[in-house]
């Protein structure tokens, strides 16, 4: 009960924040075919914190919907990794963060496809799909930037570096994970391997950086966030509190 | 190739096309006013698209629940996607989507003015599904017949679209009715700022749109700007009813004997001065996407690069 | 009562919200010493702004006090013109309308020091001197970058342009303001005087552009704004909403 | 100009300018390694002072009161201002700001590893002013005895406001302690992720310090880390029992025989991680300064090339 609707909690709003990141970029895109593909993304990334947050509420015993959830907690109430809420920068750290993301989230939601909750089992068996496109469009991405221009590869491999210190957060397991039965940890080895495939093919370098530290030892997954979530959420939620117990 | 038909033939031979309902394709002879009319008209469309996505987008990040987060963002991405039809149509034209583009960030095309409002409250974005859709749509339906083939069948996928999201805009609307007090001023107050300015997006009355006769003979329009305004009235007037808003135009009522309702008279002074740049959002509209395109302009070289580097490697 | 606090609300509100942009320059200032400056324009207008709210407060009988009307207000019932809205630009453009709010705050402000009303009238006494040190450092900066390097001309030139079609708002009367006693109208040509002659020095041209259009014919002062205002306060009132009833 | 004085002199006589606890100033002969030793610290602390100004800076435009909000405001001005005299102070030595500011957004210059905490409430702020100002008082108190003049001259200034500063921060915290549950959470929370970094900011135990003794010869430094810390603590806890919550250090306790308080050692390899850079929040704060700095380049340049004209100007 609790285990599961925390953990889902945490894949929710690891998708909840990403996708939100991602809709910024709307009418912000370097091309229209970009607008349609990141669009599609965040509504992937949306579809999956629906379902999820849904469960979360309903596995918890509070009943509480998706809304309730994304609307009505605080920042630290919320359990999304580093890595989704960081400012978008440019085009080429979004799309850094997005190849580790898709990367790493697909081979979780692969593992999980096969859990014992039968609700998060068929939301990893669709995220798997959605997720391998997601790849494949960051992928496709990193090398085009990556082996385009001097310039381009330039600051794809800035992008790189930067996101890079947030990455062992995805692998570092939970007490909440272990008990919902996955270690994140085991992704580690094929996650890093895949990228490191991506990066030499687009020339790149594979960052030789230590993870970003914690704050003794709490990071997103204890609510210990960075300094912009916050702004993030006000931004989000702000409309929805304006109005408590309205529908819409 | 070197084929020469003497002009007078081909012209006979578009007008008999036309003339017959039929269609107009890009390798076919056409003349160079309907070119031109073309690509203007077309461009102005996609423009608008484009354009189109910043009011609502304004609301994507601020929308008050997840499924009305995921329509928004849908509708958003449909019109992207029919920005790029409709660039796609005008590229068979012998124009390219980058040169458009610069017309638009430069400020030589217009785009619909209606998106030069500013979305002030999230029942605007219903109000924009629809009052803005829904008089897009009495625009684009008979465009769905156009005497130009890949205009004309743009139009039917985006016209399908268009109605979907009207659908959406009214149903939020309904929702929002339904709701809590501030939610039903919310609507009212959206209503009454858009009323007027979607009247005014089917273009100056009968007597000031000089080239809308040309157009209809060509069969690239089909009914005059006020006859279309009167269809958007007549099926618009019952729908606010339903959703018990009242339409801010104390002329409105019904003309028993043309079975129709009658109406005020637009601020046309208000169109022009929005049309020429002073409209509450133009220059933040047009400045957005320039600095998109701007900012892009990295990302593109490099895909362009790239994909010189693969044919090369291909053909080496 | 009611036409002094709504006049009250309105500079109040021009005050706050300009202070607000200014804010967010902290951190981002091309300099130290313009750190130091802008925070201390900012620090002068907020304080106008908690004076004026607070009267607005007690003349409208409500008693509400200024971080009621700062934070629990919605956007449209915020007052201010869409001068102080609009967001900082680049340092040229938030030179120019610190430049145009200066000069024409601080002549509305000498004309209010003899204003029936003692409070109103003591705010604008203080605030004349405060507007002048605006007015001045503005002035001084216009100068640099008009008449700096051909770049920064440009620049200056261009944040002139972008803000002018602003101004107009600021020399429009509202009904309230007429019923209040003051016609900013009559500002009009002493501040067209005083800015031309600024930007002659500074070798820049006064912008040829009709005033920004209303909404059927309504403005900031109708509580009809421009789409920067939601954001603004989103953040501005974030934290105060969400602990209702505290005290900070 | 050409006079020569014996190095050897010059050196006893600075010795006992020092050793008679007067000032050294800046046109005084002086050690090189004294001069690098003050040129690196002083570097830093302006450095402190304008990284110091981001984590409160973060709550800036989200203040939840006006009077919060001016408070706030006028406190990054002072650190503004105090990063003014400290570069100018430092310059006095012969090194120049923007070379100073090169070595700061190019990560050749630390700051203060506490500023690369994230500020995640606003009982942050308070915590900031308590603990932070805190033990940055204790450090810089002993500074404004400091042998060289310019230095010491600045610290008196800036000492009066950072207590200032400390007072305001105490204030907030009482008033949130007295406010609501959830407000009292804030603070406990904030105290538990501030505690430490806190007492690290007195830098390494002192067996770890090899330069500390050079540096108290010199009097630049009177006291070691582990006195000043020590002092800290005894400082603090007093005020943590007034404010009514608990310092998160188990090991913490009275030491009669002392006089003072006992309490556990700080994790030490974390500091080591965020002075190598790799703290939550290193990679931004110096972002941060570097895109103020870059995005600000062409208005300095702008400011030199007026001056200039003025100059030439006033010289024809």
């Amino acid at each position: 009960g609790a285990d599961l609707a925390a953990y889902c909690q945490m894949l929710g709003d690891d998708a909840l924040v990403l996708a939100q990141r991602l809709i910024e970029w709307c009418t912000r895109a370097p091309e229209l075919e970009e607008e349609v593909a990141l669009a599609n993304l965040g509504l992937d990334l949306l579809g999956q914190a629906r379902l999820l947050l849904t469960r979360a509420g309903q596995a918890d015993g509070t009943g509480r919907t998706e809304d309730d959830l994304a609307y009505w907690r605080e920042e630290h109430e919320f359990r999304n990794v580093r890595l989704v809420e960081a400012p978008n920068g440019d085009f080429a750290y979004s799309i850094a963060r997005l190849l580790l993301f898709a990367t790493a989230r697909g081979a979780l939601y692969e593992a999980l496809s096969a859990h014992p909750d039968p609700v998060l089992a068929a939301v990893a068996a669709r995220g798997v799909k959605e997720l391998a496109y997601h790849r494949e469009y960051a992928t496709a991405w990193t090398l085009r930037l990556g082996d385009g221009t001097p310039y381009s590869s330039g600051r794809m491999q800035a992008g790189v570096d930067a996101v890079w210190p947030l990455l062992e957060e995805l692998f570092t397991a939970h007490p909440v994970e272990l008990r919902a039965g996955v270690d994140p940890a085991a992704l580690r080895e094929p996650v890093l391997r895949s990228l490191g495939a991506v990066l030499a093919e687009a020339g790149l370098t594979v960052p030789d950086v230590p993870p970003l530290a914690t704050v003794l030892g709490l990071a997103g997954r204890d609510g210990v966030h960075t300094e912009a979530l916050g702004p993030l959420l006000a931004e989000f939620q702000v409309l929805a509190r304006a109005h408590p117990g309205a529908t819409w | 190739m070197a084929e020469t038909v003497p002009a007078q033939t081909l012209e006979d031979r578009f007008e008999a096309v036309v003339a017959a309902e039929q269609r107009i394709e890009p390798r076919d002879w056409m003349p160079d006013a309907y070119r031109a009319t073309l690509i203007r008209q077309i461009a102005q469309h996609a423009h608008s698209e484009i354009i189109g996505m910043q009011p609502e987008g304004n609301w994507l990040t601020r929308a008050p629940s997840l499924r009305r987060k995921a329509i928004l963002l849908a509708k958003a991405q449909d019109e992207a996607g029919h920005g790029l039809y409709l660039y796609a149509a005008a590229e068979t034209l012998g124009v390219d989507r980058a040169e458009l583009t610069e017309k638009l960030i430069s400020g030589r095309q217009k785009y619909s003015s209606i998106f030069n409002y500013p979305t002030l409250t999230f029942a605007d974005v219903g109000v924009i599904g629809w009052l803005v859709d829904g008089a897009a749509i009495c625009n684009q339906v008979p465009l769905c017949r156009c005497s130009y083939g890949p205009y004309a069948r743009a139009m039917v996928r985006i016209c399908k679209e268009e109605s979907f999201h009207q659908r959406q805009g009214y149903e939020l609307l309904m929702t929002l009715m339904r709701g809590t007090e501030a939610q039903r001023r919310m609507v009212q107050d959206a209503v009454d700022r858009w009323w007027w300015p979607s009247l005014m997006m089917f273009g100056p009355s009968d007597a000031d749109s000089p080239n809308t006769a040309r157009s209809m003979a060509w069969r690239i329009k089909r009914h005059s700007n006020d006859e279309l305004r009167r269809r958007f009235v007549d099926m618009t007037v019952p729908q606010a009813e339903h959703l018990g808003v009242t339409l801010p135009d104390p002329e409105l009522r019904w003309n028993e004997e043309r079975g129709g309702w009658d109406f005020g008279e637009p601020d046309w002074s208000e169109l022009t001065r929005v049309i020429h740049g002073q409209g509450p959002c133009n220059a933040q509209r047009v400045e957005r996407r320039r600095t998109a395109h701007e900012d892009g302009a990295w990302v593109r070289e490099a895909a362009v690069a790239y994909a010189a580097k693969r044919a090369a490697e291909a053909a080496g």
